[in-house]
């Protein structure tokens, strides 16, 4: 080992998982840092002696490192070289490093070490329990959005970039027989076992290699050091087929039947932007025939005075850092445990040739293995004691100790100093219950390991290791093993022979209960003891709580916040809720239990957005003359999915302009509209006549075939949601057409009837809106033009209105249906849409000499206004029956059977004599357009709230009229033709016009009729 | 039959109508993806890649309904050249009918899709029109519809992209045809071989699906056949 | 009750906040009561804090199965807006509004109502007709609203994505500057407390196993902690679990209980300064004053009570706020959870008597519940104390569903909730 | 996420291609112009919404296109079974009341 470790003044000169051989530098608040492969950045920034890694949220403390991974609540980084890149609050204990890392951190100001809002935080700290915010900032009451907005100022971590992010992240869904949550001893021996067995397996695992807790400690399986076991797995494991392996990998929610998703980091890891359009991270949508959470457990600080100060840290967390990545953040430890495993941190750290202060154990008599070995190694042991503060100021730099009483709340004699740099504590360890929460089971708590393990669950999900309360290597490995023979019992599959290594033999003494370090004076009074680092909960604040009368552990939590970080109160929430059932006298069970709820760690929101956003946000649906549109310049609108023509501005015209362009040349001469978007529906069977008769609100059963009728559609509260024209094709065949909106509803609404009320019928229906492109002409030269593509006979005696006729038009075999929604002669041509646009350009090639004129949407809505024809959705709102549109000549009331629909509109409500109904509405001042939603009142001078009696539903500039033409609802307004109506509009102009009938041009029709 | 002349447009109208939809050889049809010119794409696109994309565009398409007695199950045998598959999810494809090539996947269990040469389509309306007895309903959806195959080595991580059924070989073996979503549009799915999947969509889908297939298919390298 | 303000937070700091009064007591429940509220949510808080307080009404319990503001009060996204399309909606929610406005000072607990305003976007055109529609009928109203262009909703929210690239370009919205939100949690405290210092017992963790009715009148309800408790009249505002206690009743109502998700981000700094809603792509959006986003979206298609729904929806939603907000696209996803709201045929609640006598309902708030707390509990109060529904209420009967005089707010109204 | 068996394509699918269409079993009166505005009510609006075991009425929407039944608990979100239109549930909720 040559290289220059001095600027890494805390890293040990060989040991761990790191690359020696592949230095990295990246920057870390403006400064640059040297760091190696295997690293995260927390481990780098303990390395390079960095301790202060944030301020508190409240109260602006410093803070250092406490953990090594997903419950470290203070290393919250700004991360991102560039601003497209920046990610707010990554975690430096789960990000790994790489070359060029730029990082930051997200609170302090004019910087973290020397922050001057920790002055504020000193001397207004007093003032801010929990929930202070709630007893005031309410006087003078104009004072709190001024009030509101520090607090906002002072609020949030990290920042989100300002540009777009650059990064791709896509979702892959995967199917397994099991899924093993966690690749620490238990999910590997889980793993090989299922895998032996032929099993479909999954095993994803937070951390960048397999190994779990046996990648930072010392101990061995089968007389070598684990990691060459965990080798020898992942390598047999890599052999299967069928088992994906996955680090790097949060299995972050578990929903319901088995349904995990898993954020896989692809290229985070190693790229602060992904690498040639590399996938940057991968969501994996998982459904497991069943799983198996070997998510192991976190130790559990425990709660004293100033355990926030940096060099206050987990014991394991320690441990890791030594063992896994040679760095040993400080240099004189103090560790205070209430069991024996954490003794390992001091075993660590005396190995590692750095000087243990002293262990301090709360337990009178310990007794074990690794209590024994310390003892060996001379290591000196208070016992029955505590530290109950920590002082330094921006790193401990000593600890208070003194003697507790057995059950640790209450200091039994005098209090001894001691110096230290660092203070690893642990209270034991608290299982990673966290998925098996999620669809709603509720952890019990278990007396024997002090900790909350997996509550009943519907799921078909097993459980081995840590999470269970099992710590022993040997144990944790056999319950590896036997979930996964249990799993294979529940597929069918035979077990295949699988050996558990042979593992360290280690006894471990009781621990002890112990949450919170009691201090010479009362918790309200004593140096602030967090609970909740990053919210800056402390216990002074659970108990204040208690106090005020907030005896529910949920409001607990929401009182103080306490759970509410990112980190979802990994650490802290056991102990907030011991100290909050002490306070209430009584047990934590009785006090309450803990949810989680996904996410077990923060997801990018373009992780579980996927590639279903920007051009693929959602399907943009087209006809097949689209490119025509476009090529010629149209404006589109979005319908439904589809992409509408809207209108086709020629030049610098502009929308209005194009819009009386394309009028007038449908009135005068001939124009065009694609209408392949509307609904076409193909219904067969002998009772397809019957079936429609009750589905429409008018009369089917003399339709004959060769004509076409328009029919109304209403749910069964008599209210209008679809219209549209059904041909009869053959005595048992007809084609509907729907809304281009509504047709995939009015399909599922003709299926539901049919599957679920009336299956006896005898009809089927499928829908052909895709299959048929649809082109209307429409004009006095409609005919002239489709007689130069035709050979047959369209003159008014071989085709009237509303007649269809199969003909052949530019070629191409059609359905042509004389209908009409202009009022005007118009012929709507449908062929197979493979040839629509060979017809539509044919229809162009022929129609030069009439000027022929596509028009898009916005022209056909003004057109049919004109001959006041609804359009559903527009002019109907889901509240208005056919006899508020006044259309009475569309219900059949006499049909035999009782249509969907005749019930509900003679319902008491539905009869009133002042119901709103559909009138034209004529401005008094032609020139003015009123505006579609302008709301008609009868007393513009009436005071607010003024009496409203319709609003304004479709209204137009007519080219053809030369004035506006409007439609829109009236309170009985079909009794109040040619009275006057106001609108009053948020500009202040009020716009009057007369109630008139709804037809604007060509009352009798003449003009369709030719 | 009918099918060759152009100027008689009724097949059959008895109590359904039949029209004949097919112009004259002549003029040619623009499948959903003709403005993506996958033609030049094949030619100067890349030739290697874990995906292949290839439109099968044009066939003639049928959806059948029907809940066929046997006596419906044996006419529709003779008619097709193939019996009908009844088990869910099955399909069935020969080479031997008098028809041509006809594939017949499940749908449901009232409902089949027809997939011929696009010249056949009008010929088995008419068959199925004057010799299939009972209540039943053929669709031709030939326009509406088109056939993407999708193969090579990365075909099916292209598609645990895009559908939430599982593709693997002991749950989805060759000839097994599914109905599903796909991406945020639908696709009836047929396993054609190992490594090949015949995906039918809608045509006004057809855009989507293509930008999507593309996106999807990337990081495999994408090949386009024409 | 202790008072809360400024100088008292100082005062308490020199006693190291040792001596702060319980907020509410914890008493063991009376015989009788002359109202019973069932659910100690917000709705119910505030009933029994506007019985007590403005009808004189003290003698009152309110029994929550499980803590109080626990329920949907706790899961909600705060958005308090009163911009509802029909008159009946729209005054209301406009009632609540006027009394959010003063609620702190009222209630001497600061709820954090901030009125940053709220945006419902229009992507098509039939969306900006809805809007100028519902913007009119607001003013005519007497509520605040204007209709925006897509320029000026972009100069409000900076970090909204207005330009052509969307798939639904951002056409306009409407805006209602009153609008905004406020600390759900600080609501139902805020109420308990007042209603507790009028008098009313607040009693939790009490399930409420059946409705006590004779004659086809309710004279009380039996809890399993406490046995029977009677009262002259019971007031239920157990929102998803109605049909559960209609049940007890008798009877059905009009509603299905879906389950309705939410979610947060980790806190950033601020960014978004106001409520933005879209129906058109399903997503809406708040920051709070912790730096949170706070997001929601449409309720699950089936019925459930397991407070929590499917993952494919929590996807749309977040599909929705990266379509609308592409800066958001390297935040990250912190929590997300589920409520149960009982939703009503026509969007609109039933606050209304029923088959049996003496009892009433307050529910079918669905996803717009939060928004009108203390309207709700105002007019449910003044309907419970006299015995008749306020007019307010009058057109929220259950019986609407009969005669057809439904108020909907569904698709007339264009926006989610 | 649910993970639905769909009783025509015989197998289980993702929730995704399956649309809840509300409670099952609710039926069309026979004679519509012979109920009551509060029969009629009834029938379109009033609903069991129960918090257990419910049946409820699904389609395959992305799949077969089907509607058939499901009965599942609504607060574990349990399918007990499935079954198709026109047949009964074999498990119904305990109606001790």
């Amino acid at each position: 080992m040559t290289q220059d470790l001095s600027k890494q003044s805390n890293r040990l000169q060989d040991g761990g998982r790191i690359d020696r051989s592949k230095p990295l530098t990246f920057t870390y608040n403006g400064k640059q840092y040297k760091g190696f492969e295997g690293d995260t950045l927390a481990s780098a920034l303990l390395a390079n002696g960095v301790d202060i890694v944030g301020r508190s949220f409240k109260y602006s403390r410093p803070r250092g490192i406490v953990a090594a991974g997903a419950e470290e609540p203070n290393a919250i980084m700004q991360v991102g070289s560039t601003e497209a890149t920046q990610i707010p609050n990554v975690r430096a204990t789960q990000q790994s490093l790489y070359n060029g890392l730029v990082a930051s951190t997200t609170n302090g100001w004019p910087n973290v070490d020397t922050d001057l809002m920790s002055w504020v935080g000193k001397v207004g700290g007093k003032m801010m329990p929990p929930g202070f915010y709630y007893k005031t900032f309410m006087y003078p009451k104009s004072m709190w959005e001024t009030y509101e907005s520090y607090i906002r100022k002072a609020a949030g971590l990290g920042r989100a970039p300002k540009e777009s992010d650059p990064d791709i992240y896509d979702k892959m869904n995967q199917h397994c027989d099991v899924m093993i949550v966690g690749a620490g001893p238990a999910g590997l021996m889980a793993g090989l076992t299922a895998a032996r067995a032929g099993a479909r397996v999954i095993i994803a695992d937070e951390q960048n290699e397999f190994g779990g807790s046996l990648l930072s400690s010392t101990e061995t399986l089968n007389s070598k050091p684990a990691a060459e076991w965990i080798a020898e797995v992942v390598e047999e494991l890599s052999g299967f087929d069928d088992v994906l392996m996955l680090p790097n990998s949060q299995v972050n929610g578990y929903h319901d039947h088995n349904f995990l998703t898993i954020q896989q980091h692809c290229t985070d890891q190693f790229a602060d932007r992904a690498p040639n359009g590399q996938i940057a991270q991968r969501l994996h949508r998982v459904r497991a025939k069943w799983v198996i959470l070997a998510t192991g457990a976190h130790e559990r600080p425990l709660v004293y005075g100033n355990n926030d100060l940096p060099g206050c840290m987990v014991a394991n967390a320690v441990s890791t850092y030594l063992n896994r990545y040679g760095v040993a953040p400080g240099k004189d430890l103090v560790l205070m445990t209430s069991n024996d495993n954490a003794y390992r941190t001091a075993l660590d750290w005396h190995d590692a040739g750095r000087n243990v202060v002293a262990i301090v154990d709360s337990r009178k008599n310990p007794q074990g293995t690794f209590v024994e070995a310390a003892r060996e190694r001379g290591i000196s042991i208070l016992v029955g004691s505590g530290v109950i503060e920590a002082h330094g100021s921006k790193r401990v730099s000593s600890v208070s100790i003194a003697p507790l009483n057995e059950t640790g709340d209450v200091i039994v004699g005098s209090v001894v100093k001691m110096a230290a740099d660092t203070l690893a504590t642990s209270g034991g360890w608290s299982p990673v219950i966290h998925l098996s929460c999620h669809t709603g089971a509720r952890p019990v708590w278990n007396d024997d390991i002090l900790g909350f393990t997996p509550g009943a669950t519907a799921q078909k999900q097993l459980t081995a290791g840590a999470i269970n309360g099992t710590f022993s290597t040997v144990q944790v490995l056999e319950e590896g093993l036997s979930a996964a023979c249990d799993a294979l019992a529940h597929l069918g599959l035979d077990k295949p022979d699988a050996a558990l290594p042979e593992a360290d033999d280690i006894e471990e003494g009781k621990a002890m209960a112990l949450f919170h370090i009691p201090h010479t004076k009362p918790t309200s009074k004593a140096p602030k003891q967090f609970v909740d680092y990053q919210n800056d909960v402390t216990a002074a604040g659970i108990e204040l709580a208690c106090r005020e009368g907030f005896e529910s552990i949920e409001h607990v939590k929401r009182y103080t916040a306490m759970g509410f970080g990112t980190d979802q109160g990994k650490l802290g929430n056991i102990n907030g809720m011991a100290i909050a059932a002490k306070m209430l006298k009584q047990t934590i069970p009785e006090t309450g239990t803990t949810i989680f709820r996904p996410n077990y760690t923060p997801v990018t929101f373009g992780a579980i957005a996927g590639r279903d956003c920007g051009e693929l946000f959602d399907p943009k649906r087209y006809t097949a003359m689209h490119a025509w549109h476009v090529e010629h310049g149209a404006k589109f609108e979005d319908v439904g999915q589809w992409k509408r023509a809207w209108y086709y501005p020629q030049s610098n015209e502009s929308m209005q302009d194009a819009l009386n362009r394309e009028c007038l040349a449908t009135r005068e001469s001939v124009g065009i509209l694609d209408a392949s978007t509307l609904g076409k529906i193909d219904i067969q069977g002998k009772d397809a006549r019957e079936f429609l008769g009750r589905v429409y609100s008018n009369a089917w059963a003399k339709l004959p075939v060769g004509k076409c009728r328009y029919g109304l559609m209403c749910g069964e509260d008599g209210m209008v949601f679809d219209d549209g024209v059904t041909s009869c094709l053959a005595e048992n065949h007809f084609l509907m057409t729907t809304t281009t909106g509504g047709a995939a509803h009015v399909l599922s609404w003709l299926e539901i009837y049919h599957q679920t009320e009336w299956p006896e019928l005898e009809v089927y229906f499928t829908s052909v809106t895709d299959h048929w492109s649809t082109m209307t002409i429409s004009g006095p030269n409609s005919r002239k033009l489709l007689e130069k593509l035709t050979d047959y006979d369209v003159s008014k005696e071989s085709m009237a209105f509303m007649d269809w006729k199969p003909m052949t038009v530019a070629g191409v075999p059609a359905r042509v249906f004389r209908i009409s929604f202009t009022g005007e002669l118009s012929f709507e041509i449908n062929v197979q849409a493979n040839y629509g646009l060979h017809v539509w350009k044919e229809l162009f090639e022929k129609g030069a000499e009439f000027n022929l004129t596509p028009y898009g949407t916005e022209t056909m809505h003004i057109l049919r206004a004109e001959k006041g024809f609804i359009i559903a959705g527009q002019d109907t709102d889901g509240s208005v029956h056919p006899f508020d549109l006044g259309m009475s000549w569309a219900v059949a009331m006499k049909k035999p059977f009782s249509f969907i629909g005749k019930r509900g509109m003679q319902r008491e409500d539905c009869v009133r004599a002042d119901r709103k109904q559909l009138v034209g509405l004529k401005t008094i001042d032609p020139n003015v357009v009123l505006p579609e939603g302008a709301q008609g009142v009868l007393d513009p001078k009436a005071p607010i709230p003024v009496p409203m009696v319709g609003h304004v539903t479709s209204s137009y500039w007519s080219a053809n009229l030369k004035r506006s033409v409007a439609m829109g609802f009236v309170k009985g307004g079909l009794d109040k033709m040619g009275e006057k109506i106001f609108y009053p509009l948020a500009d202040g102009r009020v716009i009057e016009a007369e109630i008139c009938s709804a037809v604007f041009l060509d009352p009798k029709g003449e003009r369709q009729n030719v | 039959m009918s099918d060759v002349t152009s100027d008689v447009t009724v097949v059959a109208r008895d109590t359904k109508l039949v029209t004949k939809q097919l112009p004259a050889a002549d003029i040619m049809g623009e499948s959903p993806l003709h403005h993506a010119d996958l033609a030049s794409i094949a030619e100067h696109g890349p030739k290697e890649g874990g995906v292949h994309f290839h439109e099968r565009k044009l066939m003639g398409l049928l959806t059948l309904r029907c809940l066929p007695s046997l006596e419906q199950q044996e006419m529709i045998k003779s008619l097709l050249g193939v019996a009908l598959p009844m088990q869910p999810l099955t399909s069935v494809t020969t080479n031997e009918s008098s028809m041509g090539n006809v594939s017949v996947r499940w749908v449901s269990p009232d409902e089949w899709l027809i997939i011929v040469e696009a010249d056949k389509a009008c010929g088995i309306e008419s068959h199925f029109h004057d010799k299939l007895m009972g209540h039943f309903s053929l669709v031709n959806i030939s326009g509406g519809t088109t056939i993407f195959d999708v193969s090579g080595d990365d075909v099916v991580e292209m598609l645990k992209k895009s559908t939430p059924v599982d593709l693997h070989a002991s749950e989805f073996p060759v000839g097994k045809v599914v109905s599903t979503v796909f991406a945020k549009s639908g696709a009836m799915i047929c396993r054609l071989a190992d490594d090949k999947f015949e995906l039918v969509v809608r045509r006004s889908f057809a855009d989507y699906l293509w930008l999507w297939i593309q996106d999807a298919s990337r990081e495999y390298g994408l090949v386009v056949k024409a | 009750m202790q008072h809360y303000s400024g100088f008292g937070l100082l005062k308490h700091s020199f006693s190291h906040h040792e001596n702060w009064q319980r907020v509410w007591r914890n008493p063991t429940p009376k015989k009788k009561y002359d109202v019973i509220i069932v659910g100690g949510g917000g709705h119910g808080l505030a009933t029994a804090y506007y019985l007590a307080k403005e009808f004189g009404v003290t003698n009152v319990a309110v029994i929550e199965k499980g803590f109080l503001g626990g329920g949907n009060t706790a899961r909600n996204t705060t958005i308090v807006r009163s911009n509802y399309l029909w008159d009946e909606a729209a005054h209301l929610y406009e009632h609540a509004m006027k009394l959010w406005e003063g609620l702190s000072q009222d209630l001497n607990y600061n709820v954090m109502f901030s009125q940053r305003g709220c945006l419902n976007l229009g992507h098509t055109l039939q969306d900006m007709r809805d809007i100028e529609r519902r913007v009119n009928a607001n003013r005519l109203n007497g509520i605040d609203g204007e209709v925006l262009d897509a320029q000026q909703v972009q100069e409000i929210v900076p970090v909204l994505d207005c330009s052509d690239r969307a798939r639904y370009p951002v056409m306009g919205a409407s805006w209602q500057p009153r609008a905004g939100v406020a600390r759900h949690d600080a609501v139902a405290w805020g109420f308990a407390r007042g209603a507790d210092a009028h008098g009313v017992d607040l009693i939790q963790q009490t399930e409420v196993e059946d409705l006590i009715i004779e004659d086809g009148t309710v004279v009380g309800v039996r809890t399993a902690r406490y046995g029977e408790i009677r009262a002259d009249k019971v007031g239920c505002v157990v929102a998803g679990n109605s049909s559960v206690l209609a049940k007890m009743g008798g009877f059905e109502l009009p509603l299905e209980s879906h389950p309705l998700q939410a979610l947060v981000s980790e806190p950033i700094k601020p960014i978004l300064d106001t409520v933005v809603m879209s129906n058109q792509v399903h997503g809406y959006a708040s920051q709070s004053d912790k730096g949170d986003l706070v997001i929601g979206a449409g309720i699950d298609g089936y019925t459930g009570y397991g407070q929590r729904g499917s993952y494919s929806t929590i996807e749309h939603t977040i599909q929705a706020i990266v379509e609308m907000f592409p800066v958001f696209s390297r935040v990250r996803m912190n929590r997300q959870w589920g409520g149960i709201v009982d939703t009503c045929p026509d969007a609109c609640p039933i606050i209304s008597e029923t088959p049996v006598k003496n009892l009433f309902f307050n529910c079918g708030w669905g996803t717009g519940g939060f928004k009108a707390t203390p309207g709700s509990g105002h007019v449910f109060a003044a309907s419970l104390a006299k015995g008749e529904m306020h007019p307010l209420a009058k057109p929220f009967s259950m019986f609407r569903f009969h005669n057809g005089a439904l108020v909907d707010e569904h698709g007339a109204a264009g926006v989610a909730h | 996420m649910f993970h639905i068996y769909c009783p025509h394509c015989c197998e289980y699918r993702e929730e995704e291609e399956f649309h809840a269409s509300g409670q099952a079993h609710i039926s069309r009166p026979l004679d519509p112009d012979a109920c009551t505005d509060k029969e009629w009510g009834e029938f379109m609006y009033f609903r069991a919404n129960p918090r257990g075991i419910h049946h409820e009425l699904w389609v395959h929407g992305a799949g077969c296109r089907k509607y058939f039944n499901i009965t599942r608990h609504t607060q574990t979100y349990e399918i007990l079974e499935v079954y198709k239109v026109g047949e009964k549930p074999s498990i119904v909720a305990n109606e001790a009341k």
